[in-house]
């Protein structure tokens, strides 16, 4: 029994949303039953996906490989759960559940009407299911695939509202999304006809041996690869989707949006650069340093925007370029600090951004004002939420003890290592920016005088979602330690190759 | 040049497919219609797809199944084409959706040129 | 134990004085002041045989206040108490018509207490602690009046005085710190320290504002003994230099430092006071001459080494009389200056019919600065003019024309107060108005004539009987502080010697001559311009620095609003640039191609972004 | 170590039982701030005691890779001793100056909570608490600068927490490249960098140096702390004279004597510089005092001079320098906090705030401009207060140095504090006021005993100065 939970672990962790996401536009009448489905799904996505960790953890960082259909690798699609997919998974199991629980029971005040919960709750688990995909599968055209699929829950999720600006971005977004599928499917064409192999392992063996032929070819791949997945991923000039799209949809899905889905894609990137083309190869081309370029420009510019908001969920939207800048920061280090930095920081940012978008969805939703200047007194009427807007924000700063801080620790010494200052430089200037973005909410929603009005916190489950992920933000800062092997073990498999 | 020229003709399939996306690829970006963006979504996507099922012809050869017991015969690659149903698949999925949110679009605004809709701006918003 | 009760006994008497709600009866001041006088008369009996009193609370770490008494400080500690004692006679009567009595008296039991402790210090901390409180005490009587010109001068003391304890300390830190380049320093710091409160040229500026404005009893205790602390000081510095050793090897320079400083502030003192109207100022340039007389002493007693016990000698001595005649006039322009509410000297005259006691007391202290023979002032300035003309004889040349000052100042001096005194009492009889009912001066008001009468008293005691005092305590004293042929010297000293005498009254007359003079050509009148005066040229300075100030201030201001806003607008600029693309619906910054979205604009851009810097990377293939 | 941990989060646990206490209960609240800011004094007394013993404390985790330690030094405990002793002083005058004051209940818990943070930073065994407790420190004492509300409050607290950022962010740059270098961030034992010396550590320093500078006002950096003074009075005297500044002197210090160690700071080529940015800002900020009008800004500026002492006697690298840094730091403080105390006095009883409508307070205000005056005095570096004896040693560890214009240097600023305050205290007792609106006398015995017992302190310390010398000889004798 265990055994076969044990081989058909990486597949059983896929499709369990995927399955449960389409029974439920049949139970749409029941909404009750629905939540608390999905509760139990995520439920059973975490105890899956701490399980799949502790297995990698006992086995070392060697990989669970399922071959899909019983075939093997080059023919058939091949799932590899090594510590990097291990890790993701993990990260989208944790923030998974609080969304879902801050979704409970007043989740129709959002979409507009109790009919759609159902539908939305189906593109939850359908983005939930094709992330977990994206995170464990070996094979470049199952990526494109669930790219896609989780593209399109992603837009279903941004037009959930029921405005007219909603559409708006929806349509926006899916544009510029499919636009990013079709570079990605693009750059996989290019990786296929060079190589003939889809498997990520096997096409890079032999992207290896054979790019020397046809370099021009290879970097139409790395351009287009890196323009589609920075479109979906919002690497900064492409991010001009992200704004609208993520202020407009629902608190728990702007959560999830800005927590996980923009994360699955870098992921993805990550994959395919260090998986498919390998860091030799992107040295040659210099990609690393394209990558910190990126970053960096991402930090300070998506830093200055978020400070010219007025609007609290774009301000925080904004802010999520900016902390995208972080991770591609790490991606193009190139070494394990900056690496396991990087992922650390994915990681602790998806917990940190869920929290904050869902405290501020949460204080939307209670006060009907958006922008920050509107939001005197909040932290007295709504204590909790505001308290968890509080502790996440200072773990965005990167307050020693929260989560925040391992991850640009780490990152700082990567940069260290590359020899390279001007990165150490940013990332600590990004902090000062993001304390100076986040400071001014806390400021007025404590320290002006309050409204009269009769405002209050949330209902029990959303409290317990803002809660947990608090402890989550908390407990990754002070004892990150398997969390953070499985990160410098990822780290190292992605360097493997090298 | 000449060696350039005899490259061009003969990868025709690929000239053909960059053509194609490029033109797509403009549409998409440049026009403030709707349905055209739509339209040029889909002609990028086509290019793609040309892109994928020419990269696993091979001339002169025949798909397997037309004589698969023949080990000497010079076969298809299938593969590419079969994985292009599937992409093909996703292309219509979303453009159903993409005409989905165009109706809801039209609903509220009205109109289907984009850029009329955003100096409508925030006046719409809300109701 | 008793060094330490000595200034405590004051502290006391301020304490009650604080605490009592209403004036009684009992003169506390005077009570206090008293059991000083008894007290040091026990120490002075202890030290007299030698022995030094020393004293340390028994507490650990790096600074505990510790006392020590030799001969010299009892006899100072005694000559401050006797002070104060006449003073504390004084002031009840003077303070009555000044008003603010009880801050007054309680600001001189501080000062009191600060000075008995300065004279009581056994080590540099100690005395610059007491010094330091002396300054801050002292300072409630320069500015007791609170009017523009008393701030003024409240102003003037404090900053000279906590400068001067600044270098005080500075010296102490370099002396405790070895090489003798710094040891050197320390002494120059020293020098500059206690020469600023005792009135030293260049450094006396503060002297005549202070003295001239604080309350009169607070005049007479700050030119008769607060400036003798900087002078006591001085004998301790040139302890640290070794009395009675030739300074071949240390310090060479600093007694002839001290005599050219010395000389310096003679003169300067004696020429400002010449041309002074206001009474109190003319005693207070005074005071700066007569420090002269006192530093000149010193810095022969160092100069001439093993010889030079005279020059120490007749500092001591003249620092005691100066602080005798110097309180008596004080307390006598003090008397005149209650009734008649004037101190402009030009303004009064003929006032020996109305105040003739006090015309006569005050003849006795006029005679005594002047150095007529049988007053004190002879004795002091007899053994100060044998030292000078020793130096002279034996020292280098130059040596003769610090003589040569010595007698003009001399004559100053006479000229000087011939004119005071003059103007005051004889002369023309003024029609000013008394503006108190007591007119009734001949009576013998109480206080104030006792105080005066006691001071004169002394001062003929000593002067008819001038070697009692340098024999049975100064020269002890000097002795041990390492002149050890001092007493030799003394006793080969004849005060009623004929020169001597001719010498001095010749003086005399050349100064009434002067003064003659001088009032007749009006050249007492003269306001000298401000280049020629050290106030002045400060003035004219501090005017100038001012100005360059406020340019650079202007300056400055004018740079950093530019600054501001150079980087208000690029921050403006930045944040405007970065917002246009996030408008709805803009062109990426200002470039719009036909319909081109900016979203298309950007993609495009980041995809040949993307090519030109592969294309750059990897030039050849 | 329970004193330790008893000491560190007194002011933490008091800061949350304020929290609850609801607003009204004004008695139940000032016993409690009493009782934890007295136990938390109290305990680091017996902590410090320890320690002067020479007993080793350490507290030590692994917390996220990194190990985050506690362990007071002697100079920690120094420091320590300063901040929480100085808080009953504070709280006492608060309960005063509060009375009739809002939002009591934020005001007294943040200000308990950064008492934990001013300890944090104190108690820190290495540089990452060091960081972690001088940002929260930050985060703690913002709500108090802003506690007015207005609008130049808030304008103020942006100032003060944007500089704040910046120096914390070149502090973590600092320490990351420490780290990267040293592979070692522990403060106590040998230095650091002890026998590392390695091109770069120039860069570094300064680096540090301007991190910490941020808090500890070195002049080009300054420009918070004026700006800060609209926080009430007691917050202006102990954060802004007191704690939060002293944070970042002690980092300089902490990276000066135990990060690189003295000895390879003196062989840094910006060893030469360093004494004489302090001696700038020494004067410069005391000239600039002499231009303010605003009574408590111009104690701003010669706070601004004064930390700038210590700043001194740290980079003379001497063993007098430091003496005199470590008596500084304990003698100034006292002073300080009773001079913004007066400066708080004045203002709650006669409303006025600027030094040209002053006069003739000191005649309805006598106690109060006593102590006023005595602590000037100390300021200038007269006898018989503290100040004078830091002021000496600083003077004897220049002259040790080499360096005896510095000296000059002290002297000079003594000179100018007279200048820019003698006037003050003149005007305060000249002239009679016209409207002399003091309520109930002279002022509630809350507000004026804290401050006149500092005085008395202040005074008997100068006068023995071997009461507080076996502290300064222990810290001394750590590095030396």
């Amino acid at each position: 029994m265990r055994e076969m939970i044990t081989t058909n672990l990486p597949v059983f962790i896929i499709i369990a949303p995927l399955f449960v996401s389409f029974i439920l536009p049949t139970l749409s009448k029941r909404i009750k039953l629905v939540e608390n489905l999905v509760i139990s799904v995520e439920i059973l996505g975490i105890a899956l996906a701490v399980y799949l960790v502790s297995i990698i953890l006992a086995q070392r960082g060697m990989p669970l490989i399922y071959q899909m259909g019983g075939w093997s690798a080059p023919w058939g699609i091949e799932l590899k759960a090594g510590s990097l997919g291990a890790f993701f998974a993990l990260a989208i199991a944790i923030v998974g559940l609080p969304v879902a629980l801050f979704s409970k029971g007043n989740l129709s005040v959002e979409v507009g009407a109790e009919g759609r919960t159902a539908r939305y709750y189906t593109l939850y688990l359908l983005l939930i299911g094709a992330l977990t995909g994206m995170a464990l599968t070996n094979d470049l055209f199952n990526v494109y695939v669930l790219v896609e699929v989780a593209t399109l829950s992603c837009v279903g999720l941004v037009s959930s509202q029921k405005r007219p600006q909603a559409a708006k971005a929806a349509f926006r977004y899916l544009i510029l999304a499919t636009i990013g599928s079709a570079f990605v499917l693009g750059g996989i064409g290019f990786i296929y006809i060079i190589t003939g192999h889809l498997n990520m392992g096997f096409a890079s063996q032999k992207l290896s041996d054979i790019w020397q032929n046809n370099p021009r070819v290879v970097w139409t791949a790395f351009s287009f690869m890196l323009v589609g997945f920075g479109v979906k991923s919002a690497v900064f000039p492409l991010h001009i989707w992200l704004p609208d799209a993520h202020s407009v949809a629902p608190a728990p899905a702007s959560a999830v949006l800005s927590g996980l889905a923009v994360k699955g894609y870098l992921f993805c990137l990550l994959k395919v650069l260090y998986f498919v083309f390998g860091p030799s190869l992107m040295q040659v081309y210099s990609v690393h340093r394209i990558l910190v370029l990126a970053g960096m420009i991402a930090i300070v510019a998506g830093s200055i925007l978020a400070l010219a908001q007025s609007e609290l969920k774009r301000r925080l939207a904004f802010s999520t370029v900016a902390q995208v800048g972080y991770i591609i920061l790490g991606f193009g280090l190139v070494n394990t600090k900056g690496l396991a930095g990087s992922l650390f920081y994915l990681l602790s940012h998806a917990v940190i951004k869920s929290a904050l978008f869902l405290s501020a969805g949460a204080i939307v939703n209670v006060t009907g004002k958006k922008h920050i200047k509107d939001l005197a007194g909040i932290g007295k009427k709504m204590p909790v939420t505001m308290a968890a807007f509080t502790i996440s924000s200072l773990g965005l700063v990167g307050i020693p003890l929260l989560s925040g801080f391992i991850g640009k620790w780490n990152l700082l010494l990567g940069s260290l290592e590359t020899e390279n200052l001007l990165p150490v430089i940013v990332i600590i200037a990004g902090s000062v920016f993001c304390a100076a973005y986040l400071f001014p909410v806390i400021r007025i929603a404590y320290f002006e005088p309050a409204p009269d009005n009769d405002l209050k916190d949330p209902g029990l489950p959303q409290k317990i979602a803002l809660i947990l992920l608090s402890i989550m933000i908390i407990v990754l800062g002070t004892v990150p330690g398997s969390v953070l092997e499985l990160a410098n073990r990822a780290a190292a498999e992605l360097l493997a190759v090298l | 040049m000449r060696e350039l020229i005899d490259k061009l003709i003969v990868n025709y399939p690929y000239v053909a497919a960059l053509i194609i996306f490029v033109i797509g690829a403009m549409t998409v970006l440049t026009r403030s219609n709707v349905f055209k963006k739509l339209l040029g979504i889909n002609i990028m996507e086509s290019a793609i797809f040309i892109m994928f099922v020419a990269s696993g012809n091979i001339r002169g050869g025949s798909a397997p199944i037309l004589n698969g017991n023949n080990s000497e015969a010079l076969f298809i690659n299938p593969l590419p084409s079969a994985l292009m149903l599937t992409g093909i698949v996703v292309s219509v999925s979303v453009s159903a959706f993409a005409l989905a949110l165009i109706l809801r679009l039209y609903r509220s605004y009205g109109t289907t040129d984009l850029r009329r809709i955003a100096l409508m701006g925030n006046e719409v918003a809300d109701k | 134990m008793l060094l330490a009760i000595i200034p405590v006994v004051p502290l006391i008497g301020a304490l009650i004085l604080f605490l009592k709600r209403d004036n009684g009866f009992i003169n506390i001041p005077f009570v206090t002041s008293g059991a000083a006088l008894i007290l040091s008369v026990f120490a002075l009996k202890n030290v007299s045989g030698g022995t030094i009193l020393y004293f340390k609370f028994p507490v650990n770490g790096p600074f505990v206040p510790s006392f020590r008494a030799d001969l010299l400080s009892a006899v100072f500690i005694f000559l401050s108490a006797f002070l104060w004692l006449v003073v504390s006679l004084y002031s009840p009567g003077y303070m009555k018509h000044e008003g603010r009595g009880k801050v007054f008296e309680i600001s001189t039991l501080f000062t009191f207490a600060s000075v008995l402790g300065g004279f009581l210090a056994a080590d540099l901390l100690t005395l610059l602690l007491f010094f330091e409180l002396m300054t801050v005490s002292s300072f409630f009587w320069v500015i007791h009046k609170w009017d523009k010109e008393a701030i003024k001068a409240g102003y003037f003391y404090l900053f000279y005085s906590i400068t001067g304890g600044l270098f005080i300390a500075l010296g102490i830190v370099l002396k405790n710190s070895g090489t003798e380049m710094q040891t050197a320093w320390s002494i120059i710091l020293f020098v500059a320290g206690f020469g600023i409160k005792a009135g030293m040229a260049p450094l006396h500026l503060w002297l005549p504002h202070a003295h001239s404005v604080a309350p009169t009893p607070g005049s007479a205790l700050l030119s008769g003994l607060l400036i003798k602390v900087g002078a006591y000081g001085l004998i301790r510095v040139g302890q640290l230099a070794g009395w009675g050793t030739n300074l071949t090897m240390g310090f060479p320079w600093l007694g002839v430092a001290l005599i050219v400083l010395g000389t310096i502030t003679m003169l300067t003192g004696v020429l400002a006071a010449l041309i002074q109207s206001h009474a109190k100022r003319l005693l207070a340039y005074h005071s700066i001459s007569q420090m002269g007389y006192i530093i000149l002493g010193l810095g022969l007693g160092l100069y001439m080494g093993g010889d030079g016990s005279l020059g120490l000698i007749g500092a001591v001595y003249h620092i005691v009389n100066h602080a005798l005649f110097k309180v008596a006039l004080f307390l006598g322009v003090g008397i005149i200056y209650i009734h008649t509410k004037e101190t402009d000297l030009y303004k009064l005259g003929g006032l020996w019919r109305r105040f003739p006691l006090t015309a006569v007391l005050m003849l006795v202290a006029v005679l005594g600065i002047t150095g007529a023979p049988g007053l004190n002032g002879y004795a002091s300035k007899t053994i100060l003019h044998h030292a000078v003309s020793q130096a002279a004889e034996t020292g280098q040349p130059w040596m003769i024309w610090v003589e040569r000052v010595f007698s003009v100042v001399g004559i100053g001096t006479a000229a000087s107060f011939s004119k005071l005194y003059y103007l005051i009492f004889l002369g023309k009889p003024s029609n000013i108005k008394e503006k108190s009912a007591e007119v009734k001066e001949v009576k013998f008001s109480s206080g104030l004539h006792l105080a005066m009468g006691l001071l004169a008293a002394v001062m003929i005691g000593i002067g008819i009987k001038p070697e009692l005092l340098p024999g049975t305590v100064i020269v002890p004293a000097a002795e041990k502080l390492g002149m050890e042929n001092a007493s030799l010297v003394l006793n080969n000293l004849f005060f009623w010697n004929m020169s001597d005498i001719i010498s001095m009254i010749i003086t005399l007359m050349l100064g009434m001559i002067v003064c003659w003079a001088g009032l007749k050509s009006r050249i007492f009148h003269w306001h000298p311009p401000a280049w020629i005066t050290i106030e002045g040229l400060g003035r004219i300075a501090f005017a100038g620095i001012s100005a360059v100030w406020q340019k650079a201030i202007k300056c400055y201001q004018t740079f950093t609003v530019f600054v501001q806003d150079t980087a208000k607008g690029l921050i403006n600029r930045t944040v405007m640039a970065f917002q246009s693309p996030d408008k709805p619906r803009g062109a990426a910054g200002k470039v719009r191609l036909a319909g081109i979205s900016a979203d298309a604009a950007v993609l495009i851009m980041a995809f040949i972004l993307l090519v030109i810097w592969y294309t750059l990377m990897h030039l050849k293939p | 170590m329970f004193n330790l941990i008893l000491a560190l989060f007194s002011g933490a646990a008091g800061s949350l039982t304020v929290g609850l206490i609801p607003e009204s209960k004004n008695r139940l609240r000032k016993l409690t701030v009493l009782i934890f800011a007295v136990s938390s004094a109290l305990f680091s007394w017996m902590l410090a005691i320890d320690v002067f013993a020479g007993e080793n404390i350490r507290i030590a985790c692994e917390l996220g890779r990194l190990t985050f330690s506690l362990e007071p030094d002697p100079m920690g405990a120094v420091f320590g001793l300063i901040a929480s002793s100085l808080w009953v002083f504070a709280a006492v005058y608060s309960f005063g100056y509060m009375e009739k004051k809002k939002n009591k209940r934020t005001y007294f818990a943040f200000l308990l909570l950064s008492l934990t943070m001013t300890l944090g930073v104190a108690f820190s065994g290495n540089l990452v608490v060091l960081y972690l407790f001088y940002e929260l420190l930050t985060f703690s004492t913002y709500p108090l600068v802003i506690h007015e509300r207005s609008s130049e409050a808030v304008k103020a607290g942006r100032k003060y927490i944007l500089y704040s950022l910046i120096g914390a962010g070149a502090i973590l740059f600092a320490t990351v490249i420490t780290y990267s270098w040293s592979g070692n961030l522990e403060f106590v034992g040998e230095p650091v960098f002890k026998g590392l010396l390695r091109p770069g550590l120039n860069g570094l320093l300064l680096l540090f140096i301007a991190g910490f500078g941020v808090k500890a006002a070195v002049i080009p950096l300054h420009r918070w702390l004026p700006a800060a003074m609209v926080a009430p009075t007691p917050v202006s005297a102990l954060l802004h004279a007191v704690a939060v500044v002293y944070s970042g002197v002690f980092g300089i210090l902490r990276v000066v004597y135990s990060v690189f160690g003295h000895e390879i700071v003196g062989q840094l080529s910006i060893s030469n510089i360093l004494p004489w940015i302090a001696a700038f800002t020494i004067l410069a900020g005391i000239i600039i005092a002499t231009r303010q009008d605003v009574l408590k800004r111009r104690l701003a500026y010669q706070t601004i001079s004064h930390l700038s002492y210590i700043l001194l006697g740290a980079f003379t690298l001497k063993s007098w320098g430091l003496a005199g840094a470590v008596f500084h730091m304990i003698s100034y403080s006292t002073l300080k906090v009773a001079l913004f105390f007066c400066a708080g006095i004045i203002s709650e009883k006669t409303g006025e705030t600027n030094i040209s409508r002053m006069q003739g307070v000191g005649r309805s205000l006598p106690k109060t401009m006593f102590a006023f005056s005595a602590a000037i005095m100390g300021m200038i570096g007269m006898l018989p207060l503290n100040t004078f004896w830091g002021k000496y040693y600083l003077m004897k560890g220049s002259v040790e140095a080499g360096k005896w214009p510095l000296a000059l240097v002290l002297i000079g600023s003594g000179i100018i504090n007279a200048i820019c305050f003698i006037p003050v205290i003149v005007n305060a007792f000249r002239g009679e006021r016209e409207k002399v609106s003091v309520e109930r006398g002279e002022s509630s015995l809350l507000m004026l005993a804290p401050t006149l017992v500092l005085i008395i302190i202040s005074l008997i310390i100068g006068l023995v100065p071997g009461l507080i010398w076996p502290g300064v000889e222990a810290v001394v004798k750590g590095f030396y």
